[in-house]
């Protein structure tokens, strides 16, 4: 009984990330647009486009094989799990020992493969670029992020994201430059992996420096849906973790009935809005970067990563 | 001295005398080559007959675990050789390279060299087993020159003068061991005799030892090969026929090196003298060295092999310099299947060699594909010979290696580096040789497989199984080389 | 045996050595050949010599043999051989006749203190014996490799053999195996070296061995 | 029991061996030729699985009257030599049944067919050998017959070299194994294992065994610098053969390296993990970026077998590491980590050496930039390479991904190692472990995008055909065992369990005991990762989404022309290429890993000839190690060989000299 209540709960959290994901994108449109002094469009916009979209036929280029046409579910499918997977409102959900931080990461690494294949499949120019592109940013982002991983099980002794989450939200912490440090490269893989500006533009299609928009060039209809569905939730996922980790404050624990859950959601949704500010404000001040530039940005980040990792040696001075 | 064992022994000389008489005086050449084969096939059976019984020493004459293998692979690879060389010289004769009269001339000195062969591995007399490496010296001598060509003519001239000197200081070395030796055991043929000599050695003077011993390293070690004093053995292999480059290799070298071992005997049986290992470690690294370089820029490919000949005389050396019972056992071993190794890549190469027209290796590709067998029995001798696995050779490299490495590692690394770059030429030639597209003439050879392929098969099963009867008799032997 | 007869050895080996300094110092090819006569002549007397002192009888005819062969023989032929193929120039030596002397100077010093420990049951007297043996052996090594000219070094070799003889026989009871291989090898040395120098008129205009050497395998 | 059947099975590869050299011509012979080794295999394979699972204390023991007289032959299944038969079998049962088929096209069947079995026997004897004559004789009887197949199709360009490459380092390996098995067996030369593992060695020894032993297993693994032969010889080979080498062969590799440094050397110290890792990092980084710039398809899974063995031996370092200072528990996640990557990496790599063989086949090419679209023509082929490809670069839920993971977690552990070195190595290393995996998730979107995906490049390509059934059966098999090794790793771990426990006398918790068959290396709230929940998960998730979609949206779809952009029609010439791919990664690595150089050649307005990129590329390893020993070679040989032309006079001078010498040294020494 209680197993099926665990799962029960689980389910909610999936549902509630898939649910909250276009609502996170529109929200991130909407505080760019107010920053631009634009009205920009509604909040529920990313909705009634993937309603659309969902409705409508798909044009597959003649050359598009099976890869092409499993590859959006099997991102979405991907991503959607990851997503789940993560503490949002509660830590220790019944499915979280199914992944730590880093097979989190290469469930997006796998995500991440098929989208790149797809790209390639049609055997277009721009597809190709999107696919080599998305590829040399994950070469440089997975490493930082899994150096972010190791510094926070040298802190928390885990890459159980639930784990790093207790312990964070524990007194054991304190401030630490470290932390500081993992925080910023955290986020900076964020921005890449989530094709936001300054490495890409989620809002562009002509452009030569496009990254992730060149490799959906072919999508359209319910296909394009659900990978820009996996794009929501990918961007939802990061927040989650930037969250849990770094802010991991009015998050309940497994077990501890609906009342607390009910008080965590709140807590959750400020969190994410908080952190879509965030992004919105900086994608405005600053601008799009060259795309031989990123791998300076992302060394950067891996950079500060591993200063983490080693800084912490010293303060911890064992 | 009417045992059957010395009987034996006896027709083990008499039977290649009277070939040799015989084969230079029949006139009919088609005979004489199956005559050649019946001489060395029943010294063989001859040979093969001491396992059973072995006669009582004498003072001139003696069968002991130190030489009853030796002897029985002296005749079996002259048996073989015979063999291949029948249909070698067959081929000669056809492209009249060769004529009626040499031929005779050939066949007589074969057997005169397998005469002297045996007898110098036979010889309990100092004195005698150095005629008889003299003699066999002699015959190879006019062998090599045989076909009369300015290179044939140089080759054999430059043999002749080095093994000359040879000569000489090896019978400097001679008078000394009987000088040091007559003093205590007295005059006469006694003070001549090894078995007598290995037993009394004790109480010779060292100093007179230690002399004679350099006399006999550089005399009997130019007979061997090793460098410095190699500068005859190249030339000579690739410039004689090709039998003769066998014998010449698989077997010459061989009783060289026995001749030595005895000497070396005595040296270990006499706690005073100068310890023969350093010197014989040292000219054998020098000679795996020099000769693993020397493979690197040869274009004729008997004189490749001959410098691999020469590499691997310094790997022998090394070992028994080395000594103790593991390197001694090794080095043994590896005399053994060297000589029946170096002789079965003569077999092929010589029949390459006709087949192409040519020894020059940049005329000669692609064999595997043109000569299937010739180029796989090629194939299979250079990996034998390089020490790849599972042969002989590799389980007495095995050994010379490992059991040096713990006592002196840097000699260990200098060899197996050696060892290292002669494989990388000889690997180098082999691609060229063996792989590619055929080029040159696709003629089917005439060739005798059989003495090859026998070769090979021995070599590999040695390297899979050894008898216990000849792993006691080496252990034994092993034991007295100290 | 009385010290005497061991001094008049002595005298005859030592003679020998000073004969091989003879050889050396020679740049003109009938004096070397005479000089060469006279070490076989030489050798012969001292074989002689110990065939008398040790009653051995078989040792004169070794000392006959050195004496007809080497002594008389030899130096004829090769003197025809030289005027046939008409070389009987200057020998060309590769370093000078000083430096060589000196050199063979140093090889009898060699020679003595290699010998000098050893200690025999004859005493000294064979020990330095032993020790002119070694330099006469020496002194025909460094005359073959001092001679650019095939019959110097053919007269270096047998110098060697000289050397040789004066060992064997200073050994004493060596069995008579010993000298009959010695003058055996003496003889198929000088046929086969009769046949060769044939060939090699047959083929080049001189012995110099330079000509041989260009007919090397290999050289491009 | 399971010892001598294996050892019969070995004897008739053997025996199959010499009976396909009397039958090469024949086209039967084939046919019984890799049957043969496949009932063999698939036998042995049994008798190991046996072993590992139902009786691995028992180790059964074997002596045979052959090989060096006084020792003879001794043979012995312990769990280790258990654990890579598996390998080694599976590899071979696979390769077998891809022969089956695959081979009956094989134009050089007669320089093939004597020397595949004879291949699979010698690496069984390696695993089962128990003495050092008879290790390092199967060894480099391996290596043998391996450059024999390699040296199969002689006459394409290159493969001479390739085989001269391989069987020159091989040689130089076991001549290191050689030295460092007299090591251990000492002065007086005894050689069993049992002898070398009682005796106790000093760290002068120790240290000197440990680098030859780096020297000689690494340069067969194919450890970063002794790597180069690899990409050479691998390709070289017929595609099954090519397998067996890279999936297999370079195990048997890592399997010496483990029988030495784990159990005949004795306890480790923590610095000979140290420099473990440090080659295993290497070799992970360098032969993913080299892979990443290799355009030949069975290349480029070659260098990918130097990246993969670079993360086996970083798991060995790293157990070699937790053992010195006694840390059991981590050094068993270590070594589990890097024994279940052994496994996996035969697994995928014989399925993309299969997949590229078949590539090979049906088009004659291997390079990548004149393929293409294979997707449509080899349906299942593209399938199964997929699922390699995605194995291979440790994407969740398949098997590569489970000991990556494995191995992070061992990572992980590392800051309770005491010694500082370590402490800032293995994070470093853990980096370099996470970048490879990265670089090879982009090499194999570039291999299988490039090669399968897009449109046909040239007309081969386009005319394309599936391979025959056989041979995908093989492919398939594999497939499903990425996926089960993926899905379910706890059943593989936990039958590792004894091969760790007599390797560091430790082993990681039982995995199958587990809620959910989740795996736990160390404890729950440290770590987990289930990959069956995983791809259930994913799986419906998929499905589900798939279904509503089309049940309640939308289903219709139509063809058409591609949009790109609103360019019209381009040609296939137009996409993107394997060069065009790596060029980014090419801008950032390349410049300081390969020297990498772009050179434009761009014509002049009114010039018609075409404009070219050139890419530079050196490997520096070969120009820094590799071509200055050539050199001095080439140069000692020139200078040695003017005494081969001396004349008769020098060479007296020689001998005379040498006389000479002699009596001054005896006259000095006396």
């Amino acid at each position: 009984m209680a197993v099926i209540l665990d799962i029960l709960v689980q389910l909610g959290q999936l549902l509630l990330v898939l649910l909250l994901a276009p609502l996170l994108t529109g929200y991130v449109r909407k505080i760019k647009a107010h920053l631009l002094r634009r009205r920009g469009p509604d909040l529920i916009q990313p909705y009634r486009d993937l309603h659309k979209l969902l409705r409508k036929e798909v044009v597959l280029a003649d050359n598009a094989s099976w890869v092409f046409r499993t590859a959006p579910y099997l991102i979405f499918a991907t991503t959607w799990v990851a997503a789940a997977l993560v503490p949002t409102f509660a830590t220790g959900l019944v499915f979280s020992p199914a992944a730590d931080l880093i097979a989190i990461v290469a469930l997006l690494g796998s995500a991440r493969f098929m989208l790149a294949l797809a790209g390639l499949d049609v055997g277009t120019s721009f597809g190709g670029i999107g696919s080599s592109r998305e590829m040399m940013i994950a070469s440089l982002a997975e490493p930082a992020l899994l150096m972010i991983a190791f510094t926070l099980s040298l802190l928390a002794g885990s890459t159980q994201l639930s784990s790093v989450a207790t312990y964070m939200a524990g007194p054991a912490v304190g401030l630490r430059v470290s932390l500081a440090m993992a925080l910023v490269g955290l986020v900076m893989v964020a921005i890449a992996e989530n094709a936001r500006i300054p490495v890409d533009n989620p809002a562009t299609h002509l452009e030569l420096t496009m990254v992730h928009e060149a490799m959906i060039l072919e999508y359209s209809g319910r296909h394009l849906a659900v990978i820009e569905a996996a794009a929501s939730l990918k961007l939802l996922l990061y927040l989650s973790i930037i969250g849990c980790v770094f802010a991991p404050w009015g998050v309940a624990v497994a077990g501890e009935g609906f009342a607390a859950y009910a008080a965590s959601l709140p807590a959750y949704v400020i969190k994410l809005a908080a952190g879509g500010f965030l992004l919105a404000v900086f994608e405005t001040v600053i601008a799009k970067m060259r795309v031989f530039r990123v791998s300076e940005f992302l060394g950067a980040a891996l950079m500060l990563a591993l200063l983490a990792a080693l800084l912490l040696f010293v303060s911890r001075g064992t | 001295m009417s045992d059957p064992g010395s009987l034996v022994v006896r027709a083990i000389l008499i039977i290649p005398a009277v070939s040799a008489v015989l084969l230079a005086f029949l006139p009919d050449d088609r005979t004489t080559a199956r005559l050649n084969v019946l001489g060395t096939l029943l010294t063989l059976i001859c040979a093969v007959t001491l396992f059973l019984v072995r006669p009582e020493p004498g003072l001139f004459l003696i069968v002991d675990d130190v030489n009853v293998v030796f002897i029985v692979l002296n005749t079996f690879v002259g048996f073989t050789t015979s063999v291949f060389s029948g249909s070698y010289i067959a081929h000669e004769l056809e492209t009249g390279r060769l004529t009626h009269a040499y031929l005779r001339f050939y066949h007589a000195m074969y057997q005169t060299l397998m005469f002297a062969m045996n007898l110098a591995l036979l010889a309990n007399n100092v004195g005698l087993m150095w005629v008889a490496v003299e003699l066999a010296t002699l015959t190879t001598v006019l062998m090599v020159g045989i076909y009369r060509t300015h290179e044939a003519l140089e080759a054999a001239w430059k043999y002749f003068i080095l093994g000359s000197v040879g000569i000489a200081l090896a019978l400097f070395g001679t008078i000394l061991v009987y000088l040091a030796s007559s003093s205590v055991l007295g005059e006469g043929l006694e003070a001549m005799a090894w078995s007598v000599l290995v037993q009394r050695a004790s109480a010779f003077d060292p100093a007179l030892l230690n002399l004679a011993f350099v006399f006999l390293l550089l005399g009997y070690g130019t007979k061997v090969g090793l460098a410095p004093l190699h500068a005859w053995l190249p030339d000579a292999h690739a410039e004689g026929p090709t039998p003769i480059s066998a014998v010449l290799s698989g077997l010459l070298l061989n009783v060289a090196l026995f001749a030595l071992l005895r000497f070396k005997m005595v040296m270990s049986a006499n706690s005073g003298a100068l310890a023969p290992g350093p010197l014989m470690v040292t000219l054998g690294l020098v000679s795996v060295v020099f000769a693993a370089f020397m493979l690197y820029r040869r274009d004729d490919i008997k004189r490749m092999f001959a410098y691999s000949s020469i590499e691997h005389m310094g790997i022998i050396s090394f070992a028994f310099g080395m000594g103790g019972p593991l390197a001694n056992f090794a080095g043994l071993l590896h005399m053994i299947m060297h000589s029946l190794t170096k002789s079965a890549i003569f077999f092929s190469v010589g029949h390459i060699a006709q087949v192409k027209g040519t020894q020059k290796m940049d005329d000669i590709r692609g064999l595997t594909v043109s000569h299937p067998l010739l180029g796989w029995g090629l194939v299979l001798g250079v990996v034998t010979i390089v020490g790849l696995p599972p042969t002989g050779i590799f389980m007495s490299e095995f050994l010379i290696l490992t059991s040096t490495f713990a006592r002196a590692p840097v000699l260990a690394v200098v060899l197996g580096l050696g060892l290292l770059i002669a494989l990388g030429a000889l690997l180098y030639r082999l691609n060229g040789l063996a792989f590619g597209d055929a080029v040159g003439s696709n003629a089917p050879s005439r060739a005798s497989y059989v003495p090859l392929f026998t070769h090979l098969a021995v070599v590999l099963a040695a390297g899979i199984f050894l008898p216990p009867l000849l792993v006691s008799w080496f252990q034994h032997v092993a034991e007295l080389l100290g | 045996m009385d010290s005497f007869a061991l001094d008049v050895a002595h005298l005859f080996a030592g003679s020998l050595v000073l004969v091989s300094f003879m050889l050396l110092y020679q740049d003109r090819m009938f004096s070397l050949l005479n000089i060469f006569a006279l070490h076989a002549f030489v050798v012969s007397v001292s074989v002689a010599w110990q065939a008398h002192i040790q009653n051995a009888p078989h040792l004169y005819i070794t000392a006959a043999i050195a004496l007809v062969v080497k002594a008389i023989v030899i130096p004829i032929v090769l003197h025809r051989i030289i005027v046939r193929l008409g070389i009987h120039r200057n020998i060309e030596n590769v370093v000078g006749i000083g430096q060589t002397m000196l050199g063979g100077i140093g090889l009898v010093a060699l020679s003595i203190m290699v010998m000098l420990p050893i200690t025999t049951a004859e005493g000294t007297l064979v020990r330095e014996d032993l020790a002119f043996a070694l330099s006469v052996i020496l002194l025909g090594l460094l005359m073959m490799v001092s001679r650019r000219n095939a019959v110097g070094q053919v007269i270096g070799f047998m110098s060697i053999e000289n050397g040789l003889i004066l060992a064997a026989t200073g050994a004493k009871g060596m069995p008579l195996v010993v000298e009959i291989s010695v003058a055996f090898s003496i003889l198929i040395a000088l046929i086969v070296i009769g046949i060769f120098l044939f060939r090699i008129r047959e083929r080049f205009d001189s012995v110099d061995l330079h000509a041989l050497d260009r007919f090397r395998g290999e050289r491009p | 029991m399971a010892l001598d059947v294996v050892l019969w099975g070995v004897l008739t590869l053997f025996a199959t061996g010499a009976a396909a050299v009397a039958g090469a011509r024949r086209g039967s012979t084939s046919t019984f030729v890799y049957a043969v080794a496949l009932v063999v295999s698939m036998v042995a394979l049994c008798m190991a699985v046996w072993t590992l699972l139902v009786d691995p204390a028992a180790t059964p023991t074997v002596s045979l009257p052959i090989g060096l007289p006084w020792l003879g032959a001794h043979f012995r299944l312990d769990a280790l030599a258990a654990a890579f038969l598996v390998v080694v079998n599976l590899g071979g049962a696979t390769a077998s049944l891809y022969g089956l088929g695959y081979g009956r096209h094989e134009e050089e069947a007669g320089r093939v067919l004597p020397f595949f079995p004879a291949f699979l026997g010698g690496m069984n004897l390696v695993v089962l050998a128990d003495d050092a004559f008879t290790f390092l004789m199967a060894w480099e009887f391996m290596s043998l017959t391996s450059w024999a197949l390699v040296m199969a199709h002689h006459r394409q360009p290159g493969n001479a070299r390739a085989g001269y490459i391989y069987l020159l380092m091989a040689s130089l390996g076991t001549l290191s194994l050689l030295l460092a098995f007299g090591l251990l067996a000492g002065p007086a030369g005894s050689y069993t294992f049992d002898a070398i593992r009682n005796t106790q060695l000093s760290t002068t020894v120790a240290t000197a065994v440990l680098a030859l032993t780096l020297l000689g297993a690494g340069s067969k693994a194919g450890l970063v610098p002794l790597h180069v032969w690899l990409p050479l010889a691998h390709p070289a080979a017929p595609s099954h053969v090519s397998a067996l080498m890279s999936g297999v062969m370079t195990k048997v590799a890592v399997y010496g390296f483990v029988r030495i440094a784990f159990d005949l050397m004795g306890p480790p110290t923590w610095w000979s993990g140290g420099v473990v890792l440090l080659f295993g990092g290497a070799s992970a980084v360098l032969g993913v970026l080299h892979a990443l710039m290799e355009h030949d398809l069975k290349r480029l899974l070659a260098y990918h077998t130097v990246e993969n063995i670079g993360i086996i031996f970083i798991g060995l370092g790293l157990g070699l590491a937790f053992a010195a200072n006694d840390m059991r528990g981590a050094a068993a996640l270590a070594t589990t980590a890097a024994l279940f990557h052994v496994f996996n990496h035969s697994v995928f790599k014989s399925l993309l050496f299969f997949g590229s063989g078949a590539v090979l086949r049906s088009t004659g090419e291997r390079d990548m930039e004149r393929l293409g679209g294979l997707i449509h023509r080899m349906p299942y082929t593209a399938f199964a390479f997929l699922i390699g490809s995605a194995a291979i670069s440790a994407l969740p839920p398949f098997n590569g991904f489970v000991s990556e993971w494995l191995t992070f977690q061992a990572i992980l552990l590392s800051p309770q190692l005491p010694q500082w070195v370590l402490k800032f190595l293995v994070p470093a290393i853990g980096g370099l472990l996470a970048l490879s995996a990265a670089l090879a998730a982009a090499c194999f979107v570039k291999a299988f995008g490039i090669t399968f995906l897009g449109r046909a490049r040239t007309s081969l390509a386009q005319d394309a055909r599936e391979t025959d059934r056989l041979s995908l059966g093989a492919m398939f098999v594999l497939v499903v065992l990425c996926l089960v090794a993926g899905v379910l790793p706890a059943y593989f771990i936990d039958a590792l369990a004894p091969v760790v426990q007599g390797l560091v006398g430790a082993q990681m918790p039982r995995q199958s005991a587990f809620a959910w068959l989740t795996i736990v290396p160390i404890a729950e709230s440290r770590s987990s990762y289930n990959g069956l929940l995983l791809f259930v998960l994913i799986a419906v998730a998929a499905s589900l989404a798939a279904y509503v979609i089309h049940r309640w949206a939308s289903h219709a779809s139509r063809r058409s022309a591609p949009w790109d952009c609103g360019f019209p029609d381009a040609s296939a010439a137009t996409q993107y290429t394997a060069g065009s791919f790596a060029q980014p990664i090419r801008r950032v690595f390349g410049s300081v890993v390969f020297r990498a150089r772009e050179e434009i050649d761009m014509p002049q307005p009114g010039d018609s000839r075409p404009a070219r990129l050139h890419v530079h590329l050196h490997d520096l390893l070969w120009d820094t190690l590799y071509a200055p020993v050539a050199k001095a070679v080439g140069i000692t040989a020139d200078v040695l060989n003017r005494v081969q032309f001396l004349t008769i006079r020098g060479y007296l001078t020689l001998v005379s000299g040498a006389l000479v010498a002699l009596l001054v040294i005896l006259a000095v020494w006396q």
